[in-house]
This record gives C-alpha cells, structure tokens and sequence, in this order.
C-alpha cells in the first residue's frame, strides 16, 4: 500500500463502496416532471430562454449561460413548461427553476445533432462546443469544464489529470463510469487532450478499484500517453490539489489554480460525458448517480436524467427504511444534507445518500482536547484547532492570518475530531461571515 | 477631572480604589515582603510615610516645578525620603530592615507613588493632598496586612508571631514562599471578581424584575 | 413513500470511531493494573490516597465546573484525581491529599474554563502545590510492613495538623539513594515495582503495558514518551559512560516518576503540544530537564516540574512549530522551479 | 534634541499649552536645587543613623565571632591583603570588602579558634555563615547561619534545628562527612544531616569545609606569631 | 559573598530565583504587556538592554563615584538609570518606530521598573564585581524575558478559552504566575547539588 502515490495528511473513513460497486448502472425511467433550476452549477446562474407553456424537445436548450463562468441549462426530457418560479434547491433555500411537465407519450428520441463532431473541430473549437453544451464537473462542484480549457497564456498545461479517485467513501458512480464506459472515457481524454494541445494525460484511481484499474489499462489507446497510476486509498484523494501532489509531486501554490503547475484535472465521469455529448450530439442532460447507504431498501447506480425529484430517485429504490435518518446528496464527508425530498437531481449530484441511525448516529459536542488529530488529518497542513478556537471567539481576521482561505472544506478534520467538534462548517460559516464583513 | 470632596479624596484610596487590589500599583512590595505581617506592616508604614512626606512637599513646591523636569524631580524628592525611610529603618529596627533588604530601596520605583503626586499632589491643595496621601498609604497598608495576614496564619499558622493554631499544626509552607504570594494575591482577586459578578448579576436580576412589574 | 421526519447535519456525516469520553475512559482503564500493582505493594493506604484525590478533583469539578456535574462522566476528572493519587507517597495524610487534588482541579482547570482549556496538568499542579506546601509529608516515604493490611504512614491525620510518624518507618526512594548516599538499586525491582516511592509510580512493568495499550488504540502520543525516554536514555548514558559514579540509563529510565511520567502526564493531550514536531520537542525538553535535575538538582527526582516547566511552554512551542501550509513555502519554489 | 520637542514627547497627554520661554538654565536650576537639598537632607539624617548603624553591625559580628569560638577572651580581626594576614589596613581599604578572619584567645593570650565567616550556594540561594577553628585540634567550636534563603519549614533547618547546629559546637574534626541520621559508624568527622533537608546540610558542611581549605595555609603562621594585644577585647 | 562563579550568577538570577516569579521585580510589565508574544520579547529584549547598561553604570557609580557615600546610592542609581532610559528611548524611536509603538507607553515604565533599580541595589549589596555584575544582569535579563513570553504565550491561548467571568484579567495572570513560580521551584537547589 504504501508504495503507492499519496499526499501526505488525511483521514480514512470506512469506503463502504461494497454496497452498490457491483451494481450495473441502469436507466431510470422518465419521471412525470422534472425541476431544472437556473443554478446547478459554480458561477452565474442561467438566464431563462423558455415561458410558460413552451413545448420542448429532450435537449433543447431552455436557459443561457450568463457570463464567463456559467453554464447553459439544456431539457432533460421532452415536455411542457408548466411553471418558472422558486423550488427548494439541495443547497438549502429555494431558487428560480424551470418546471417541466414530461410528456407521457413522447419517445424522448434524439433530434438531429446539436453537438458538432469533435473529429471536425479545431481545438480552440472544442471548448466552446463543451460550453455550448452545457457540460460542468461532474465530481461535485460542478464548475463549467470549458474554463479550465482556458488556461491562462502564460501558463503551459503540462498534462492533463483524470480523476478517477473517488475518495469521498460509499460513493459509486465514477466507479460505474469507469467499468461500463472506459472506451468512452479515452475517447474523452482524446478529446480533451486536442482541446489542450498536449499529447500527455494520467487517470489516477484509488487502488480500492482494481477492476476499474484494469478495465481501464485495457481500453487505454496506444497512440497517446496515456497512463493509469494506482493511488493510495485515502479521503480526500480526489481533491484537485492532492491528486495533483500525488501524481506530480508538485503542491499547488497557496490561492492558486491548478494550471500554475501546469495540470488541468477534469472527474473521469466529466470525461465520459464530453464523450457522450460528442458521440449523440446531444447536450449534458443526464448522469450516473449512486443511490446509496443503510436506510435505503434498493441501492443502486442509476442514470439520472437532471431535474428527476429525489422523491421520485428514491421510489425506484424501493424507498426509504424505518431506520432512515438523514438524505445527503454528494458523499458523506463533503454532501448536504437535504431536509425535503422534493429537492431535484443537479448535474453535480454523483451519489444520494441515505443514512441510518447507525452510521450517522448524532455525538455530542466536548470541549477540544487539543489532542492534535485534526492537525494530523488535515490535507492543506491547516491547524484546525486553532481555526477552531478562533471561530469560536469569532476572531475572523485572525483566522484569515491564519489560513482560514486555504481551507477547502473537506471535513477531513471534523470527522477526525473526537470531541464531535463541527469544525468544517465552523470554517464555512467564518469564510461566510467575512464574505458579509467585505461586501 | 471630576471634582471630589474631602472626604471622597480619604476614603477612596483606602478600598473603593485600592491602590494593590484595584489599581494593581504596588504589587512587587505586595508580594514580595508580604510573608510575615510584621515584614508587611513595617513595608506598609515606610511606603507611607514616603508618600505622605512627597506628596507633602510635591503639592507645595508645584508652582516651582517647571513641567518639563516635574517626573525628574517628583523622583528626587520619592527618592530622598526613601532614602531617609531605608536609613531610619536600619538604625532603629536592623532585624527588620534585613528582612525587607532591597525592597526599602524599591518602594522608590512603586508606581503607586510616582501616580499619586502625578495625578493629584500636582494639581490639588496641600490639604487634599495630604487626605489623598492617607487614604491611600491606609489602603495600602490595609491590602499589606491582607496579605500578610493571610500568609502568615496559613503559611506558619502564628499572627505577627504569635501561635494560633497549636503545636502541631502543619504549615503551609508554600504560602511564604514566592508561589504562595502570586496565589494569595489571585486568590484574593478572585475574590473580587466573585464579588463584581454577583453584584453584576444581581443589578441585572432587579432591571429583570422591574422591567417585568412595568411591563 | 411517506415523508418522514429527516435531520439536517452538517457534513461530514460520518464520523470516526473514537470520541472524546471513549479516549478518557480507556486511559481510566489502562491505569487498573497501575492502581492494582500499587495496592498490592503498599497496602490499602494506596487506594486511600488515591480515593482522597479523587474525592478532592470531583467534588470541586462537581460544585464549581461550568457543566454542572456532567463532566464528572466523561472520564477527565477522574484521571486527574487517579494520576494525582498515583503521585503520592502511600502514607500520605488523606486531607493533604484531598487538598491537592481540590487544588489541581480548580486552580490547574477550572479556573481556565475547565476540560481542554487548561495549560498545567491538573494533576501535577496539584502535586506542586502539596510539594511545596508540605515538603516533609511528601517526601516521607514510608518502608513497607510485615503486615500487609495494616496503613503504611499517618494516612488518618487530623485535617490541618501534622502527620505522625514514628522513626524507623520511613526509608528512601532508590532515586533518594542514589543522590544521598551513591548507592543504587537493583534494575528488576525497580521494574517489577517492589520498591519504595510514590503510589503508583513504582512498577515500570505495569505502566509500560498501560502505555503500550493506549498507543495501540492511538489514545496517546507515543512521540512524547519515546522522546522523553530517548533523550533521557542518551544523556543519563553519555555522563554515564563518562563518569559512572552517575546512575546509568536504565535506573534513570526504571526510577522515580519517569515512567509514569512520560507515559500518563506528559501525554495528556490537553498541556501537550498539537503538533507532531512539537511533540517532539516538548519530550527532549522534559528529557533534558528530567536528567538535569535529578543530577545537579536539590531534590532527587524532577519529572513534575518537567513537566509542568514543559507545560508552560506548550502555547509557544505550539506557535513556533505550526505546520507549513499546502502550497505556501519552500515546497512551492520547488514546485514551481520543476 | 531640543528641550520642547523633548518635553512634549515624554509627555503627550500635557495637552496645555506650555509657555515656550521655559529656559534649559531654568530646568537645570530646578533639579540642581532639588538634588541639592535631597543630598543635603540624606547627608544630615546619615550623620544621625550611621553611627548606630555601624555599631549595631560590629555587635552583630562580635556576637556571632564569640559565639562560634565558645566565648574568647578578645579576638583580633586579620585581614587579607597580598597573600599575607595582618591586622592592619592599609590606608583607604574598607573594612568590609576585605577578606578576614577573626582570631579568638583565652585570657592567657593562647590562641582559642579561629573564626572564618563564608557563603556559597545553598537549595534557594546564598546561605551564608560563620563557624570557629579550633586550629590545633581541628575541631569545630561553633556555627552559626548569618543569612539564607532556604525553604521555610525544611531548609531553614539548618538554623532552626537545635540538634543540627548543636553538632558544630561539640568539636567534630575537618573535613567534616554529612551522615544520616543513625547511619554514621561514630567517626569524629560526622555530621547527622537534617532529615528531608538534606541539600542544605550538606551546603552547610561543603561551605566549612571549603573555607577550611582555602584558609588551613595560614593556620600555622598564626601560632608562630602570636600577637600582641591589642583590638577588641570581650 | 561574591565567591559565586559568573554561571551560577546567570543561573540564579534567570531560573532559580527567577527575577519576576521568585523577586517579583519587574511585574507592571508581567502583568501589562504580556498580552503578546511579540510586544513580551520585544519588552524583553529592551529590558535587557536596560538591565545591561544599568548594572555597568551601578558598577561604575559604586566603585569611583560613591565609594565614600553610600547613602546616596538610591538617588543616583535612580537619576542615572533614568536618564539612560530616556536615551533608549529616544534611540528606539529613531531606529524603529514600529517598536516604539507596540511598547508605547511601556518603555517610560521602565524607568519606574522595579527590575532596574532591584538589578543595582542587590547586585550592590552582594558585592559582585563588573563581570560578575554584567552576568547578574545577563541573568536577569534572561529570566525576565523567559517569564514575559512563557506569560505571554499562555494567555494568548487562554484567550480562546472560556475564562470564568471572575476570573477574567488580574485574577487568572496571578494564578498562572503562581503556577509559574511553583514550577520554577524545580530548579531550586541546581548549584547546590553534590
């Protein structure tokens, strides 16, 4: 184990992968409507093309990207507008969403292209095409993939980082991706790599995956350097500044991107979707997500047209169990808890979970021991108990001299945390609390 | 500044703003030869017989004090009597002197002194600033004789030497030493803190009630 | 499907298995055989002195901690109250005993917020406090007796008063020995535990496997004592080896209050250092003092003030050994000259 | 630095406006007088106090000298100047700062003990004391702690027990041995160190004993030359 | 008296008997500025300096100056020390003006800090000749600096803690300097051991 590439610090929950990891991905049927919110992505959200009553074809664009980091909204199914206005968004609040009505009868078949082939494009094309069609990272932050296409032009892009990881545990959708589509997520890398103008790409994957590993060695093609590199089981693997110090060794500078040391990573499922968009024509309409966890009667991979009501996700698990606590959308260590299941499937949704009373039992909080493990688990090299005492003082200045801004909210030192100390959304809220203090 | 009356210059150095307890002036002489209740004692009237006699002399030469030299030369006149405090001591009780030793000679860098003349025996009447001189040597002394007293009984169990407790009571040793004189202090400021908080509770518990009664 | 009521946490939603009382209550039990060992040794006057101070530390966590009485349930009141009894020599008075512990707890922790605001080890403040308050009583060790249930010293005396002790009970630690009179102990009693000292300080044997459970279970730091014994091993070896009329490593090591020392005090983690480097650190410089003053010192052992001295420093050492943030320092230039 | 600029430096809270002609000559005068009559006024107390202050420091020391030497009929000070004993002092010498001992003598003018007073460091700080010689015997005649620090309740047994001290006057020969209590084979040499304050005895017997070797090489001229009578006599 | 190496001088004055824990000399700085680590080394490292010059002058005062009256020691002591101050002063704050405002009203203080005055008289009253008295300083300088950042740095982190109201300011300090001086008592006896 340790002869493989890691970064240093880090915390390792139990990966509970085992649940859904040998489950095929199936399709899940058109629900009866779906909720597209304006804002499923990092950035500006999109500006409404459609009125009410529109009737829409599946992959019509219904919104427009509104700025340089925004991305457009594409239909997910054919349908009616039935309604714009506020719904409950996952992140907590509600915002303005496109309400579609599917139409029961449609056979959702694809129109004619919408997506030029890539084989035709020049590759300062192809990133433009990727915007146009909507496709954001589908790891979890959902930032528009185009942008980091962009780099600036003093900065040389080295080699392109696929993410194969999947550190965040229970999670199985990049898993799934990886197994059923590697020719796909080449051909993705191919695609991207003439985007870039770099010969050179490397998919790291945690070595908790070795069919995926080996499914992927054997699609990989021959004519590009492209490498598969086995990495140490460890949360947060697949962060982009610690998959990039394992794979390179280089530390991306403090406030920095990624393109400083000359690497662009994108999630291998983003890959396979650029892929996919090329291959149908069609835009980013739909994903792998994991449905997952002891208090879900059905697990399963399934793909998910966006805009599917987590209400509707959960049914065709076959619902909730008696014991069920808590829904999170994402991973447990970085996802949000959701409090209404009405709440839609975004495009940076990879997994729902469904947590028992068992495997989120609630702790109560102790004072801090200063026992240091925070230290120890923390990737960034942070100390999160002096943040910690700080944020409790509210002495945020102080936390922003000490680093507070290099934190990337991984949870690594919450989870670690004996005394059941919140430490990550301590941080949140003080990165919040500054935001309000500077504007 | 808030004008005062004679009798609010003498008794508010004496507790309402001790000189040790409250103001923290003093405190090296507080904890330093506080062990015994005679060292405290002999400490607290050299201490006031200094800032009695300067501030004597400072409220009555003022107007020749040219400002720019006034700290120069309220050290000169501290630092005579001090001398004269050290040298009195010495020839009439040498045990005790040997006891206090250097401390004499510092009672000369007490800020509580240096404060009084330059906050008030510059400024007011010889008459005020003798009551204001009194009242705060007494405050001083008194918050000598706490700790004194207080180390002295635990430390040895004997007051100004004499047993309290018995032959076969176990001294606190750590009271007359060094540590002991940092506790007792803290103890006592705890004390205080104790004290303000309750007052602080309590006033607020009555705004609570009347603003119920009224509402 | 029926909505059902759902919580709202936070992330991360999972949480590792360790917790705070977990960690209290396993060092609790990893000082049972200690507890046992010193019982066995010295009688029943062990476990009075240890029930004394725990009586003390709890009573005042009871009546004056901010939890109201909670905190008695987590387990950190009581390793006060267990570690300062284990420092203690057997015939101590129990009211002493109690007023150390009362003292440790209020003047060592609460007084600083209480659990993990603290900077002395509870305990060893404690333990000062009576070391300077009752210098005789705390350094009259009392030799074991033919009879093994009968009291060991004056453990009943009157609150206040001096204990009383008739001559030809008391006897000398094997560190006492060693400074007064150059004569030096057996390592193997000092290993088992069958010498005179404090409670529960005595048997290597027995805190060494406490110790070795809880690194185990990562319930403590095992960079400090490591630190702790190696420095004191290579600096009681090197002036060993260059004049052997100064004990060598080994008794350094088996003697005295090194042991429990290193193992249960220092590693409080609380008054020990958060980082890794600083661990370190903190270790050599209770090594180094450790060594210092049992060889040139007035009193035979100085692990307490080790400690505590050691303690004092933690809040620098932590600021001077804060790790080098991601992506900020000398691996950048690296990083970015590749 | 000129005077205002100084002036208002030290003291910025002086917000009134201050008259600018307030001449260096004057501020100088100012503290000159003040000096002045603070030195005159310490000059005239002194002349009162240093009299009995001297004399209480030559009681104290002869108090101390004939106790340690068992009551001598006189004793003489010697101090040491260039390698050699005498009891002159060269002129502008202080007394104080010279090293000396103090030679006690019976009435028939033999020599009694000698006397030498030392500190060193003991457990808290400097433990300072005067013991007697008897040089012919080597044997003590007496101790006594001048000044020390040591831990009340425990060090400060060296003065306060009575059977600790009471050891120095019953003649034990030098190089004196700190014993345990009861564990000492009877030599004349030993010394019962106090129980638990073990440091400070020994702090004791290390500072006789390195007095005694620092000064034994003047004991045998002492004899030869007896002197004539002369300094205080008891 | 003054038979003590230049070590055991050092020693004493900075650990054994710590100037401020054990003499409690040099406390309105222990209590006033050792808020921060950075003001306590930087009050440090002045007083230092101070206690340096301080004993050179104390030294020279006695030896040529005062030989034939002593009784005027504590008034010139005091005057000397309190003009050299004010030059340090003037000095810091032509050389460093940031230092000159973190120690603000402080360095005023020192003039009136027992330490000063305490280093002259004791190191007069024991007779210690320059060197001696120059390690005495170095001693006590070093021993004020130790217990200002050890104060220092503790109550930066008790900051963060939830001080009980009536223990909040002077209270908590005094406990935490008799902590400080209880551990200190570990060194005692250090020069003295056989």
């Amino acid at each position: 184990m340790s002869a493989l590439l890691s970064f240093k610090s880090g915390v390792h929950p139990p990966d509970e992968k085992a649940i859904t990891a040998g489950i095929a991905s199936r399709r899940l049927p058109f629900p009866d409507e779906l909720i597209l919110p304006l804002s499923q992505h990092l950035g500006a959200p999109a500006k409404a093309l459609v009125q009410i009553g529109d009737r829409l074809q599946r992959g019509d664009m219904l919104a427009e990207a509104s700025g340089f980091i925004s991305a457009p909204i594409h239909a997910t199914a054919a349908g009616t507008v039935k309604d714009i206005a506020l719904w409950p968004h996952p992140n907590g609040g509600s915002v303005e969403a496109v309400r579609i009505k599917v139409d029961p009868y449609s056979t959702q078949q694809t129109r004619p292209r919408m997506v030029p082939r890539w084989e035709d494009l020049e590759p300062s094309q192809i990133s433009d095409a990727i915007r146009e069609a909507g496709v954001v990272g589908l790891g979890g932050a959902a930032f528009p993939a185009f942008v980091k296409l962009n780099p600036p032009k003093d900065q040389k892009i080295e080699v392109l980082l696929i993410n194969g990881c999947e550190c965040e545990p229970y999670l199985t959708s990049d898993h799934r991706v990886m197994l059923e589509r590697a020719e796909q997520v080449h051909t993705g890398i191919r695609i991207l790599l003439k985007g870039l103008g770099i010969t050179k790409a490397v998919v790291g994957i945690e070595s908790n995956k070795p069919d995926a590993i080996e499914a992927m060695q054997k699609a990989a093609p021959t004519d590009l350097d492209v490498s598969i590199q086995p990495l140490q089981v460890k949360y947060p693997q697949g962060a982009e500044k610690m998959l990039i110090k394992a794979v390179t060794g280089k530390e991306v500078p403090s406030g920095a991107l990624p393109s400083v040391v000359g690497a662009v990573v994108q999630n291998v499922a983003t890959v396979a979707m650029i892929s996919e968009v090329f291959e149908t024509g069609l835009p980013l309409i739909e994903r792998i997500v994991t449905v997952t966890g002891r208090g879900i009667k059905k697990p399963g991979n399934w793909v998910v047209p966006f805009g599917t009501k987590l209400r509707d996700l959960l049914d065709q698990c076959g619902g909730l169990t008696d014991d069920a606590e808590e829904v999170v959308f994402g991973g447990p260590m970085m996802g949000l808890a959701v409090g209404n299941l009405d709440v839609p499937i975004l495009k940076g949704t990879g997994g729902v979970l469904v947590l028992s009373k068992d495997e989120c039992k609630q702790q109560e909080v102790m004072p801090c021991i200063r026992c240091g493990r925070c230290l120890e688990a923390c990737p960034i090299f942070l100390n999160p108990q002096k943040l910690g005492s700080l944020a409790r003082v509210e002495r945020y200045e102080e936390m922003v001299e000490t680093h507070l801004n290099d934190c990337m909210l991984c949870g690594c030192c919450s989870y670690a945390c004996p005394s059941n100390i919140p430490l990550s959304q301590l941080f949140a809220m003080s990165k919040n609390q500054l935001r309000k203090i500077s504007s | 500044m808030r004008t005062t009356t004679p009798k609010e210059d003498f008794t508010r150095g004496i507790w309402r703003e001790n000189p040790v307890f409250l103001q923290m002036l003093g405190l090296c002489p507080a904890l330093a030869v506080t062990n015994t209740v005679e060292n405290a004692i002999a400490m607290g009237l050299a201490t006031f017989f200094v800032l009695f006699c300067s501030s004597l002399l400072v409220s009555s030469c003022k107007s020749f004090i040219p400002h720019e030299v006034r700290i120069s030369t309220y050290i000169l006149i501290i630092a005579t009597f001090v001398t004269l405090a050290d040298m009195v001591l010495e020839a009439v009780v040498p045990e005790v002197h040997k006891e206090l030793g250097a401390f004499i000679a510092l009672i000369v860098v007490n800020c509580m002194i240096l404060g009084r003349q330059e906050a008030f025996a510059s400024k007011k009447p010889v008459g005020r600033s003798l009551l204001d001189a009194t009242g705060t040597g007494i405050g001083f002394l008194i918050a000598m004789l706490m700790m004194g007293g207080f180390r002295e009984v635990l430390g040895m169990g004997t007051f100004l030497g004499f047993e309290l407790f018995g032959p076969s009571y176990e001294p606190w040793v750590v009271m007359i030493l060094p540590a002991g004189g940092f506790l007792t202090l803290g103890f006592i400021m705890l004390g205080f803190g104790y004290y303000e908080q309750r007052k602080i509770a309590k006033a607020k518990e009555m705004s609570d009630v009347e603003g119920r009664v009224t509402s | 499907m029926t909505d059902k009521a759902l919580h709202v946490t936070a992330s991360p939603h999972i949480r590792a298995a360790d917790d705070t009382p977990t960690i209290m209550w396993s060092v609790v039990m990893s000082l049972a055989p200690v507890v046992g060992a010193s019982i066995y040794f010295f009688g029943p006057s062990a476990l009075l002195v240890i029930l004394a101070s725990c009586a003390g530390v709890l009573l005042v966590e009871r009546f004056f901690g901010t939890s109201g009485g909670k905190s008695l349930f987590d387990g950190s009141a009581v390793i006060t109250g267990v570690l300062l009894g284990l420092t203690l020599p057997p015939g101590f008075p129990l009211w002493m005993a109690f007023l150390g512990g009362a003292f440790g707890m209020a003047f060592g922790k609460l007084i600083f917020g209480g659990l993990g605001q603290n900077i002395f080890n509870p305990a060893l403040l404690g333990r000062a406090f009576l070391q300077a308050a009752f210098p005789v009583a705390i350094t009259t060790w009392t030799v074991p007796t033919e009879n093994w249930l009968s009291l060991r010293g004056d453990n009943f005396a009157f609150p206040l008063m001096s204990p009383s002790l008739a001559d030809g009970m008391t006897g000398a630690t094997p560190l006492g020995l060693m400074k007064f009179e150059q004569i030096s102990t057996e390592i193997l009693p000092l290993f088992w535990g069958s010498t005179s000292g404090s409670v529960g300080e005595t048997s290597t044997l027995f805190i060494l496997l406490g110790g070795i459970y809880l690194a185990a279970r990562n319930h403590l730091n095992w960079r400090i004592p490591a630190s702790i014994f190696l420095t004191v091993a290579v600096m009681a070896g090197g002036i060993h080896f260059y004049d052997n009329s100064y004990p060598g490593p080994l008794f350094m090591l088996c003697s005295g209050g090194l042991m429990l020392g290193a193992v249960y005090m220092a590693t409080d983690m609380v008054t020990s250092p958060v980082t890794n480097l600083g661990s370190w650190i903190f270790g050599f410089g209770i090594g180094f003092l450790v060594v210092v003053i049992r060889l040139w010192g007035g009193l035979p052992e100085g692990v307490m003030y080790s400690i505590l001295l050691m303690n004092a420093l933690v809040p620098f050492i932590n600021r001077a050994t804060q790790p080098r943030v991601f992506g900020t320092g000398t691996q950048r230039q690296e990083g970015a000259a590749s | 630095m000129s005077d205002e600029t100084n002036a208002q430096e030290a003291s910025p809270v002086a917000a009134a406006p201050e008259e600018p002609g307030v001449s260096a000559v004057r501020l100088f005068m100012t503290l000159a007088v003040a000096g002045a009559m603070a030195g005159l006024l310490i000059v005239m107390v002194n002349q009162f106090t240093q009299p009995r202050i001297i004399a209480y420091k030559a009681k104290m020391l002869k108090l101390a000298v004939t106790e340690v030497l068992q009551g001598p009929a006189r004793y003489d000070t010697l101090y040491l100047i260039d390698g050699a004993l005498t009891p002159d002092l060269p002129a502008g010498l202080k007394p104080e700062k010279q090293k000396a001992i103090y030679v006690g003598y019976t009435e028939a003018g033999e020599i009694k003990g000698i006397a030498i007073a030392r500190g060193e460091s003991g457990f808290q700080d400097v433990v300072m004391l005067i013991f007697g010689i008897d040089p012919a015997t080597q044997g003590l005649t007496g101790m006594k702690i001048l000044a020390s620090k040591e831990t009340p309740g425990l060090g400060d047994k060296i003065y306060k027990d009575l059977d600790f001290v009471q050891q120095f006057f019953e003649g034990p020969t030098v190089p004196l041995l700190g014993v345990k209590i009861g564990a000492g084979d009877g030599a004349p040499n030993e010394i019962d160190m106090i129980t638990g304050a073990t440091i400070s005895s020994r702090a004791v017997i290390r500072i006789i004993n390195n007095a005694v070797t620092e000064w034994e090489p003047f004991f045998e001229n002492l004899d030869k030359k007896p002197v004539a009578a002369r300094g205080e006599t008891k | 008296m003054s038979d003590q190496s230049l070590f055991t001088i050092f020693l004493s004055a900075a650990v054994i008997n710590n100037f401020t824990l054990a003499m409690f000399l040099g406390l309105c700085p222990f209590m006033g500025v050792s808020a921060r680590v950075e003001t306590a080394v930087r009050m440090g490292m002045a007083n230092i300096f101070v206690l340096l010059i301080t004993s050179i002058c104390a030294w020279g005062l006695n030896t040529f100056v005062l030989e034939q009256a002593p009784f005027l020691r504590v008034i010139s002591f005091i005057i000397v020390i309190a003009s050299l101050v004010q030059i340090v002063e003037m000095a810091i704050k032509k050389l460093s003006p940031t230092l000159f405002r973190q120690l603000g009203i402080y360095l005023p203080l020192i003039t009136t800090n027992c330490a000063i005055l305490g280093l002259a008289m004791f190191q007069t009253s024991r007779n210690y000749d320059f060197l001696q008295g120059i390690a005495f300083a170095l001693g006590a300088g070093a021993g004020l600096t130790l217990a200002l950042v050890l104060m220092a740095s503790i109550r930066e982190t008790s900051e963060l803690s939830d001080i009980p109201a009536m223990a909040k300011g002077t209270g908590l300090v005094l406990i935490i300097a008799g902590s400080l001086s209880l551990a200190f008592m570990g060194f005692a006896g250090l020069l003295s051991g056989s």
